[in-house]
């Protein structure tokens, strides 16, 4: 039974007030093309976590379907500040759970684990745990010492934009795999956005996300754009100012472009 | 003095201070360290392992994206892998030399906010946030701290969040770089850059500054480190955080 | 520089009473040639820590140099028990912290994320926590539930056996990795012995143990023999037979057999 | 009886346990559910997925070690990885269905000794030790055990050690299939195989048995599930626990 699907079907399946990981790296190899059809279907109330996060959150944000973001960074890089979801913020319609990246990774690592909580190092002389509540403090057994925790985050759904899937939910991502493995692994289901979609006996490289592992597949051509899914396509440039400028009328272009797959 | 200069100038002090068979990170946002640690390894620090957010183990990119550092190009040339997953653990357990970061604003002891403006829940602008700094910044054996803006709101004497706290040892501006002090931990004036002066960095300083004990004239910048910065980086992605 | 050196070289940097994580699983990839020249070299008091062992394991047994062993599995599968690691237990010379494969992994985790202790779900309704010491309980700080916890391991050494390696320390595996990759991260530092040793600028597959983690790199030809090294070797059946009939005997002619490389 | 024909059984029992869509791990020492694995995604549970410590995901062997249940030839045929430390945190979080364990000692609880024979400090046999056991039995959603042996010195009212308990569903030895009773959650008898008798179980076995709630009569091996089972594993590999 193949699990590849529509876009609109495997977006019809998250939820409103779902926690979703995204996967890539700033504008790299994020899934915009799933983000732009969970705002066509308006989808509300919804979490983020990602670890360097730009236009897939910020387009939430824009799409007002945010609530909270679990994240390290959320920033469009030398495009400047994410404006919806600063304002959102600002607003107080956004809450921001900060984190650092790595204690991003270690939540995602405590569900991965199936333990309720991830010990890490990090975050002394940092306000951020008192001020958001996401990092608290075990005396370790063996050794006494105080030691920083995090609560385990598990996604609804972590969803990952990669180069090359296969019916079966096998994914392939060229060159940079960011923190998607890890995103994968922590999710109680896994959606999969590829360039191309692959019948399982044709491989030629090795899939680094074993297909038991996820739910649907989707064909989404350009599924990051107008961020970057090395080695297809780099950051245009032109579409990413292009939002910026205007992120409301980008957000009213996504729900008007009717999609036929 | 030109942003041109500006940028290369911080950028070759950024790879005068990375030391031979140092591991050196850093994250998003970050043209002038890119550069930098490609500029180092070029001169003086030809064993210093190359990390960076896509993962690969000391790259040596065609070219630099000016839109991001976390741009997969960062991974070219490199043979083996590393990702950021990787980087943070490494510098939980000790193994990281160096971490590139930066704040919206700076105090005198080298801890940083890129939290938010205004408090946490109820910010005037709502910064991006720390990254990997608040990780980073008390693991990392070295944390190298920039500015492309110097003045009395992004150095400042209290932070309006602390974001991240720890090991800073530098902080490098258009103006001069800041050297943490055994003494006291605060930041003290540790080179003036050619442009600036001891009275302009004071002036445009938030926190009191003073001279290192350890105040070097800043050696000026010759022409093989400008010569191989341009061969490094000829499409200027380093000035990119000046335009 | 050129981190390759002799097999001679690189154990005498292995002091006695030091904390081995040596790579492989069972009778496969695991560093028998390294091993045997700890033998040769008559350490002593060494702890060794691995996932499930065998002939290195017993090997050391055998020749008196082991002293305490973290590991989940100790045993030559079909062929039958460790005897002399069985032997050394049961006069009371060696030290068993029985862990389950995945608690070995848990702890080796531990000192891979910089943290005194890690969480882990397991071990519910075992005897082993109160019996060995190594499994204790903490509470999270976020759902009040228990928590089995283990303590941070953290090799002096990692050792493992690789089909390919370069001057600078990388090194690939082909196929199983086995615990391999989560072992270098873990430790102090790292030896890789290796079937082939090329010139770094000569790669054609992409290492995964990245050189700046290595300190030494060794030229071992059927270093894992008579265990398997794939594709190139499977097990000597009739090695591993001759050894178990006649351990000490075996060790008597590893110590007889000088090396010279 | 011959051994080929218990060898049989038991592995045909294994295969028969496997549901469509499990997830499904052997760890060492494991010649019989290696085989059952591959038997049953010939037969009934065709998308039941095949993990194993060399690490490949629905490896297809094209022959089996003799010697190893950790042989890298059990990663023949995958297509993607899926480590052994990947195997342990999936069941950690809940998502392994069937792992296959086994015992030098199994107990009316379905509990199971791998550690020592006496006492765990001064052991009269120092055993392997249970391996995976510990963290997958509590974990996993239904542990499939195994002897090759049935005698009241493996099957015993009392452990000497225990290693692991948990989610024990099915015992299968020589002569019969145990399953936990969900009154009690006391093994209980669920088949007998053609070669016994319950009278030879209750003689053989050191604690109490009684006829599970659901007792089966075995349904006779059939010819499709021999010879399916001769073409996966024609070298006997099945047998070596026999020899």
């Amino acid at each position: 039974m193949s699990k590849q699907t529509s876009l609109k079907t495997a977006v019809a399946a998250v939820e409103d007030g779902a926690l979703l990981a995204l996967g890539g790296n700033a504008l790299h190899r994020s899934p915009v093309a799933f983000v732009k059809e969970l705002i066509r279907q308006e989808k509300k109330n919804l979490s983020v976590i990602k670890t360097a996060g730009a236009l897939d959150v910020d387009l939430l944000a824009a799409a007002q379907s945010l609530k909270a973001v679990y994240g390290g960074y959320i920033g469009f890089e030398m495009f400047g500040l994410a404006q919806s979801y600063r304002k959102g913020v600002q607003k107080g319609d956004i809450t921001v759970y900060e984190h650092a990246c790595a204690s991003v990774i270690a939540a995602l690592r405590a569900s991965i684990y199936g333990i309720p909580f991830q010990p890490l190092n990090g975050f002394q002389g940092s306000e951020l745990p008192e001020l958001t509540g996401e990092v608290r403090y075990v005396t370790c057994p063996f050794t006494g010492e105080k030691t920083a925790v995090v609560s385990a985050l598990r996604p609804d759904y972590t969803v990952i934009h990669t180069n090359i899937a296969d019916e079966k939910g096998n994914a392939f991502i060229e060159g940079a795999v960011f923190e998607d493995l890890i995103m994968v692994r922590a999710a109680k289901k896994v959606i999969v956005t590829a360039e191309q979609v692959i019948d399982s006996e044709s491989w030629t490289v090795r899939p680094q996300v074993p297909g038991f592992l996820v739910e649907h597949v989707v064909l989404a051509e350009n599924g990051a754009a107008p961020g970057s899914c090395a080695p297809l396509y780099s950051i245009d440039k032109a579409g990413v100012v292009a939002y910026l400028q205007n992120c409301e009328g980008f957000v009213e272009k996504v729900k008007e472009a009717e999609i036929h797959v | 003095m030109s942003n041109v200069q500006l940028a290369d100038n911080i950028t070759i002090a950024m790879a005068r201070l990375i030391k031979d068979g140092e591991r050196v990170f850093h994250g998003v946002a970050s043209p002038m360290p890119a550069v930098a640690i490609q500029l180092a390894k070029k001169l003086h620090a030809q064993t210093a392992v190359y990390l960076s957010i896509p993962g690969g183990v000391d790259a040596v990119p065609a070219a630099f994206s000016s839109y991001s550092s976390a741009d997969p190009v960062l991974r070219e040339g490199s043979i083996s892998d590393f990702p950021l997953s990787d980087i943070f653990d490494l510098s939980a357990r000790g193994g990281l030399d160096v971490a590139f970061l930066s704040g919206a604003q700076i105090d005198g002891y080298g801890r940083m906010n890129l939290s938010a403006i205004g408090t946490y829940d109820q910010p005037k602008v709502r910064l991006p946030g720390g990254a990997g700094s608040a990780a980073l910044l008390p693991t990392a054996k070295r944390g190298i701290l920039w500015k492309t803006n110097h003045d009395k709101r992004s150095l400042v004497e209290k932070l309006d969040i602390v974001t991240a706290a720890g090991n800073t040892e530098f902080v490098i501006t258009p103006l001069g770089i800041f050297k943490k002090s055994k003494e006291d931990g605060r930041l003290r004036l540790y080179a003036i850059f050619p442009n600036s002066s001891l009275q302009e960095i004071q002036e445009n300083t938030g926190f009191v500054v003073e001279k290192h004990e350890e105040f070097i004239e800043f050696p000026p910048v010759t022409k093989e480190e400008l010569s191989i910065l341009q061969s490094i980086d000829p499409n200027g992605t380093r000035f990119s955080e000046f335009k």
